[in-house]
């Protein structure tokens, strides 16, 4: 579907959120009917700390150009810590990510609570504008299909 | 046994303080210390570069440190609680902060490691005296004294690490270890006036007065001090005090080191003590058999 | 083959008005697997859910998707909806297509794909769903509550009258805690004992409560629902059934001098003793470390005057082992000492005391029979210096907190003293006023109006002793700084409150959380104030944050409350979607390799070692095993174990790769 | 760096000067309550650090006008028992080099200055402190001439003033460091 003209480039971008903060985040931007683009789509997790960073891959890899994680403010974690192991782990995923040259700005992480339906609207608005200004990940899926992914497969 | 330590005796103790350098100088020989001087050293800019200027209140004592340890020296010996305080103070900023360190460095020539142990008085005797007054005792200190560290010895206590901020015993020891009774009193740590000796002598009247009076309302009849700063303002300030409390007060005023050379039997041409404004009219007992002390402890009643 | 049902919701005009429902109707028709595909104007009216329930039999539905609003809103009903049709409600996903689509987006293709997008993703989904039934636990209705302070007395005796057992636990000789070492209770004043005792003797009376004074625990195991919790019995050198409690042992037990814990070292007990008269059990122990026998092997005084021969010196610790439902967490505070304070004197001032202290001096059964008296002379103050904040918002002594009672109990002994020693004066330095409960405020105005309790502000620098006074030196901050100096008869520091002595010992037997200063975390500061993070373990009282009386008696019914509710069923029923560790057949067993990475990282330490033994009894392999009873669902060992032997229903590895996949392949 | 900090306030300032931050201070006046010399001072230390909390200009130069500054003697008494560990020592030595700085030392504190400058200069020239030199240095400045007069033939006769200074071989290099401090900063 996308072209590799800028302009008429529109991004998409998938959101990996836990269930208790993002999502009712999410919800809460429906509800007070803030409008934000419609790139992005979420996908529910129980808590950031379940998110296995394969799957970012594995986005990638089927086209994604933009990613978004998040969960809880660091300490309102509902299960007390699973954010920050999601963090920590995070941290190294990227340094690896880093090491092996791939552009870390198509991942964002943030913290939106459920009270913070103003903010998801700003993040995902903010969010697709980087990415369009990206442009396509189309290399970057490339290097993931060759380089990381093969053996995990399409299903 | 071979003992040997660097030693930075500072200005004062050349001078105002003269009597200080020559009870260190007694004690160390009487126990067989050599002090090596930290080559041309050079002041170490006190309370003076300290409030002025504060490239200088690095550089001067860095050099001193510098010269030290171009020296090979491991210990040094700082008896002047003020140099003692700016050399560790120094020592310790430039130690944790590698910028500042390269900054001084630069502008003393010098290449700074900043390990040297540096000591002041009470733990040059607790590490080379202490243990070995026993036989050299001759002399029992059986007074009641005040010990005085004022505020250079001890603070900031995180980093001089003396062994209780408020109420110190280290000296306290020493003098009982001499037989004698020390008081307890809550002003070992105040300050005395420090720097302000000359320019504001009314100041250090009211707060040497304050800690003079004090000393001898709790009976004491001698102060002990390892400073020369709170030497000088506690025994040549007394008129100064004597006009800020109202009264007159003749306790003396006793280096640590030469209440040490006092007990071991020294002249008061080895302790210095006939330097002093306030006489050391104190006579010590000889120092006896167990037993003979008791029966005189139940004589004094 | 996958049969699944697709119901899009237009909600009235909330979703249609911006995503044409009939086209993803249809267009979700064609995915693969989907055996139905319908648009309705009210799915979650009784008629749009009987048309799921409809298409449910109808189709023979192996899962269903419902395209409407959030699961947050509506999951509950539909899966409802499926159970009374016969399909496992764990077959049936909402898909978001209101909240995250049409209400956030404008009318146009772009959120017509976005909800067809959704939708896809969630019929991926459920099509790897399984049929799931919820977990229960049986429940063992025994409670274990640690600690016998006011705290742990109120909330046994809620547990007790609600038809539950009660085991206390307390490791002193008595129950009551600091209670009952209070004179009189802000902001009533009235009498702490006069309404503490009768509890005491009511939680030694109750029969549903079994009462281990001199106590500990020793090992706990097991989880909610069925802790098994081992208490260590320390020997009191007596036999307790034969022990009258007539006392002439302790009258007699030549050993006098040891300073009394009750009375804060202002007055002083026997080896063999009760803490204080109204101590519940009223039955004493001896103290084997002052014990004259135990230390030299002579005297046996007590045990020749005893008329009915209770004494056991040769008895030994034992052990009781309980099956608890629930624990209750109530062990308390302590105050910092005033040893703590270099400035004040490092304690060695004999009239510079703490609150407790006071509190000994200030109470009619106290070492003074309620005069105010100072330790050192036993002369009757005429000046007192109350220092609040000692210790507290101190961050050069390790404790940034206000421990939030010393604000209201100095104004209390400042009143106290006042009403006792009509022609004194007592001054209170103090940094910030902190009285907010009920009746506080109008409390402290008391004391300073009609007390003339003198209110300085400004911390004190030293306080020193000089001639049989002692010296204050502070600061009136509202003067410019202006010196104060009082010469005072005695000083009352109000000391810090600080976690108990233990706290951390005990926290790590339980695993549950504490922070930095030891004092024991709730689940969470709002909404789950009495519980802990360990599920079946609750809090109650000043072991949390030190709290007044009215506040620990609320946590503690709180806590009592949650204990009850949880006891209101015979069994636990838990949502099913947790973690498991997968298994294989022999010889394999599982793919798990022992690393035990998921064990760190579990927050509610719901992960242990499960060894796998061959017919002999040989272990073949150590893999994780998870506790279905504690694991929350929050999937962190899922995605830390790297041979990815850990999966988590409901958000398994083959439903989010195939949500990631189909969201994007349009 | 400095451009910005030319408008910002004395507290601003400070903090980046030392990483002693004023907003921290209580305000419960232990500082003050400890500082012997206090009674001395028309702002005691903890005063000192409210008018650095408001940032407000007019505060800011009455303390680099202040006698406090010059009268704190540096006997850590405050820091030693300051709850929050604020470095008022540090401070005070902060204040005293920008009000040299800024021309507004405090005129009568101007004998404490006279002191502290003399006794530099007397290491200046020889490396060490010539106390008799200080002396006589700090009276010409001082116009103190009197005062102290009679310790000098006691402290002579106790062999307590030496006549002649004690020069350091190195005193170059010493007097070096002193130019050095006039275009360094740290
Ligand atoms: C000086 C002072 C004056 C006060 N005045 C008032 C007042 O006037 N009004 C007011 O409302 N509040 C007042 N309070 C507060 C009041 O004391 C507390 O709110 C109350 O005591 C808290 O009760 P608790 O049961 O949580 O803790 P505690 O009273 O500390 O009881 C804890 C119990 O647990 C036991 N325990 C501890 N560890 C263990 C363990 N590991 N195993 C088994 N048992 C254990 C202890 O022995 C103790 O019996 C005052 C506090 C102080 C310090
Ligand atoms: C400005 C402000 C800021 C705050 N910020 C915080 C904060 O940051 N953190 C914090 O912990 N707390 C905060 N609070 C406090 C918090 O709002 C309260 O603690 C909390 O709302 C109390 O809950 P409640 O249920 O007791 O009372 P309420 O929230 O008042 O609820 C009472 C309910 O009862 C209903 N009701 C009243 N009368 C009747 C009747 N006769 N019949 C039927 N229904 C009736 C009302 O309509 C209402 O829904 C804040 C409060 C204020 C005013
Ligand atoms: S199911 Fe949800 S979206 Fe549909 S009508 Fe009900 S509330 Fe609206
Ligand atoms: S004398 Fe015997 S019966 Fe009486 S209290 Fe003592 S142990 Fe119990
Ligand atoms: S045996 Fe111990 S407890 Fe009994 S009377 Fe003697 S000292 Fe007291
Ligand atoms: S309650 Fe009052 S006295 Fe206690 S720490 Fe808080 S402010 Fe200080
Ligand atoms: S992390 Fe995985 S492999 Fe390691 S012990 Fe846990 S389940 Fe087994
Ligand atoms: S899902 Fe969470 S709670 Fe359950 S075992 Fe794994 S880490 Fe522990
Ligand atoms: S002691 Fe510290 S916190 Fe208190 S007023 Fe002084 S500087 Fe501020
Ligand atoms: S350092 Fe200065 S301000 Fe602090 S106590 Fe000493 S004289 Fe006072």
């Amino acid at each position: 579907m996308e072209t590799n003209n800028n302009n008429s480039f529109e991004p998409k971008v998938v959101a990996f959120v836990c269930n208790w903060c993002t999502y009712a985040g999410a919800d809460l931007t429906g509800t007070s009917r803030i409008k934000y683009a419609p790139n992005v789509k979420i996908i529910r997790f129980p808590c950031t700390g379940r998110i296995d960073y394969m799957l970012l891959m594995k986005a990638f890899a089927n086209g994604a150009d933009g990613i978004i994680v998040s969960g809880c403010h660091p300490n309102d974690c509902h299960y007390t810590s699973g954010n920050f192991h999601a963090r920590r782990r995070w941290m190294i995923f990227r340094n690896l990510c880093d090491f092996i040259g791939m552009d870390m700005n198509r991942v964002v992480f943030s913290w939106v609570s459920a009270a913070e339906g103003a903010k998801w609207a700003e993040i995902v608005n903010t969010t697709v504008d980087t990415i369009r200004q990206l442009g396509p990940a189309t290399s970057f899926q490339k290097l993931i299909k060759n380089s990381v992914f093969e053996e995990v497969g399409n299903e | 046994m071979q003992k040997k330590i660097g030693y930075y005796p500072g200005c004062s103790l050349e001078g105002s303080a003269r009597e200080y350098n020559e009870s260190v100088q007694t004690l160390a020989k009487a126990f067989d210390v050599t002090l090596e001087q930290v080559p041309d050293w050079n002041c170490c800019g006190a309370t003076a570069a300290h409030n002025l200027n504060k490239v200088l209140s690095f550089a001067l004592p860095a050099r001193i440190l510098a010269n030290a340890e171009k020296a090979g020296m491991e210990n040094i010996l700082v008896p002047c609680a003020a140099c003692y305080n700016r050399l560790s103070m120094v020592q310790h900023e430039l130690g944790k902060n590698e910028s500042l360190r390269n900054e001084v460095n630069a502008i003393i020539e010098a290449d700074l490691k900043c390990n040297l142990k540096i000591l002041n008085i009470i733990q040059f005797i607790q590490m080379f005296i202490s243990d070995f007054v026993g036989d050299k005792q001759q002399l029992l200190f059986n007074k009641k004294v005040a010990c005085y560290y004022g505020c250079l010895l001890v603070r900031p206590n995180d980093v001089l690490g003396f062994d209780r901020a408020e109420d110190p015993q280290m000296m306290d020891e020493v003098m009982k270890s001499l037989g004698a009774d020390t008081i307890d009193w809550p002003f070992k740590t105040e300050c005395c006036g420090a720097g302000l000796s000359v320019s504001r002598t009314d100041i250090v009247g009211n707060l040497s007065g304050r800690i003079v009076k004090e000393a001898a309302d709790r009976g004491a009849e001698a102060i002990i001090v390892a400073c020369p700063m709170c030497h000088s303002n506690l025994d040549m300030r007394r008129p100064a005090i004597e006009k800020a409390i109202g009264e007159k007060i003749d306790i003396p005023v006793i280096y640590i080191s030469q209440a040490i050379d006092m007990a071991l039997g020294k002249t008061q041409k080895e302790t210095g003590i006939n330097r002093h404004f306030v006489p050391v009219n104190i006579e010590l007992k000889k120092k006896e058999a167990e037993p003979q002390v008791v029966i005189e402890k139940t004589e004094e009643k | 083959m996958a049969r699944i049902g697709v119901f899009i919701c237009h909600c009235g005009e909330n979703i249609s008005a911006t995503v044409d429902c009939e086209k993803v109707a249809k267009v979700a028709s064609e995915f693969p697997g989907v055996a139905v595909s319908v648009d309705y104007k009210y799915m979650c009216s009784d008629p749009g859910q009987n048309l799921v329930k409809e298409a449910i039999i109808e189709h023979k539905l192996t899962g269903v998707v419902v395209s409407a609003c959030s699961p947050r809103m509506h999951e509950p009903t539909f899966r409802n909806a499926c159970a009374e049709a016969g399909l496992n409600p764990f077959l049936c996903e909402m898909a978001n297509i209101r909240e995250h689509c049409s209400w956030v987006h404008e009318k146009g293709d772009a959120t017509t794909q976005k909800a067809i997008d959704i939708v896809r993703t969630l019929v991926e989904k459920v099509k790897r769903n399984e049929a799931l039934a919820p977990i229960y636990v049986p429940i063992s209705k025994t409670a274990v509550v640690i600690g016998g302070g006011v705290a742990g007395i109120q909330a046994a005796l809620d547990i007790a009258d609600a038809g539950h057992k009660v085991v206390m636990v307390e490791r002193e000789p008595s129950i009551g805690g600091h209670m009952s070492q209070l004179s009189e209770t802000f902001p009533t004043l009235d009498c702490s004992q006069c309404i503490l005792t009768p509890r005491m003797v009511d939680v030694a009376r109750h029969p549903n409560i079994t009462l281990y004074t001199y106590a500990e625990i020793e090992s706990v195991d097991g989880s909610i629902g069925n802790f098994n919790v081992k208490i260590r019995l320390k020997s009191k050198s007596l036999d307790e059934k034969v022990c009258t409690g007539c006392g002439a042992c302790i009258q007699k037990c030549p050993v006098k001098k040891i300073p009394s814990e009750f009375e804060q070292g202002l007055g002083m007990r026997t080896a063999i003793y009760v803490p204080f008269p109204q101590a519940v059990p009223n039955k004493p122990v001896i103290d084997r470390k002052n014990c004259t026998y135990y230390i030299k092997g002579k005297c046996k005084v007590c045990e020749i005057v005893c008329p009915t021969k209770a004494i056991r010196f040769d008895q030994e610790d034992s052990f009781v082992e309980v099956q608890a439902g629930a624990l209750l967490l109530a062990t308390g505070f302590d105050v910092l000492k005033t040893s703590a304070f270099p400035e004040y004197g490092y304690g060695k001032y004999k009239d510079v005391i703490d609150g407790l202290q006071f509190e000994r001096l200030a109470s009619a059964s106290g070492p003074t029979k309620g005069e105010i008296r100072r330790p050192s002379d036993g002369q009757i103050p005429k000046k007192i210096v109350f220092i609040a904040c000692a210790g507290s918002r101190d961050p050069a002594k390790g404790r940034e907190y206000c421990s939030k009672i010393c604000c209201m109990y100095t104004a209390k002994h400042a009143m106290l003293y006042k009403h006792k020693v009509h022609e004194g004066t007592p001054y209170i330095f103090y940094m910030d006023i902190r009285a907010t409960g009920k009746m506080y405020e109008e409390f402290v105005r008391r004391a300073i109006e009609e007390d003339e309790v003198k209110y300085i502000r400004g911390r004190v620098s030293q306080v020193y002793e000089k001639n049989g006074k002692l010296i204050v030196r502070g600061v009136d901050t509202l003067l410019m700084g202006q010196p104060v100096e009082i010469e005072a008869d005695m000083v009352v520091l109000a000391t810090a409150g600080i976690a108990n002595q233990g706290s951390e010992e005990l926290a790590q037997k339980l695993h549950v959380s504490y922070d930095k200063h030891k004092f024991f975390s709730e689940a969470h500061p709002k909404l789950k104030p009495v519980e802990t993070n360990t599920a079946g373990i609750f809090l109650a009282g000043a072991c949390q944050s030190t709290k007044d009386i009215p506040e620990t008696v609320a946590a503690a019914s709180g806590a009592a409350a949650k204990v009850v509710g949880l006891f209101s069923n015979d069994m636990l029923k838990r949502d099913p979607l947790i973690a498991i560790v997968k298994k294989s057949p022999p010889p394999v067993y599982s793919s798990c390799t022992g690393c035990f990475m998921c064990i760190q990282v579990c927050p509610y330490q719901a992960i242990d070692k499960e060894e796998i033994k061959d017919r002999n009894g040989n272990i073949i392999k150590t893999i994780s095993h998870i506790n279905p009873g504690l694991c929350q669902g929050c999937g962190t060992c899922v995605a830390f174990c790297k041979s990815k032997s850990i999966d988590i229903l409901g958000y398994n590895h083959d439903q989010v790769y195939a949500e990631v996949s189909a969201l994007l392949n349009e | 760096m400095s451009a910005h900090s030319e408008n910002s306030s004395l507290s601003a300032k400070l903090h980046q000067a030392t990483e002693v931050k004023s907003a921290k201070c209580y305000q419960c006046g232990k500082c003050s309550a400890g500082c012997p010399l206090s009674t001395e001072m028309e702002y005691p230390p903890s005063v000192i650090m409210r008018m650095l909390q408001t940032e407000d200009l007019k505060n800011d130069r009455k303390i680099l006008k202040s006698q406090t500054i010059w009268v704190c003697v540096s006997c850590e008494m405050c820091l030693s028992r300051c709850p929050m560990e604020i470095d008022i020592p540090k401070v005070m030595d902060f204040m005293r080099q920008k009000s040299i700085a800024e021309g507004l030392s405090n005129p009568k504190s101007k004998n404490i200055i006279r002191f502290h400058k003399a006794f530099l200069d007397s290491i200046k020239y020889t490396g060490r402190l010539h106390e008799i030199s200080l002396v006589a240095d700090y009276k010409m400045r001082s116009m103190h001439l009197t005062q102290d007069v009679m310790m000098v033939p006691k402290m002579l006769s106790r062999g307590k003033l030496p006549i002649l200074p004690e020069i350091i071989k190195d005193k170059k290099k010493v007097s070096g460091f002193f130019k050095k401090s006039e275009h360094t900063n740290f």
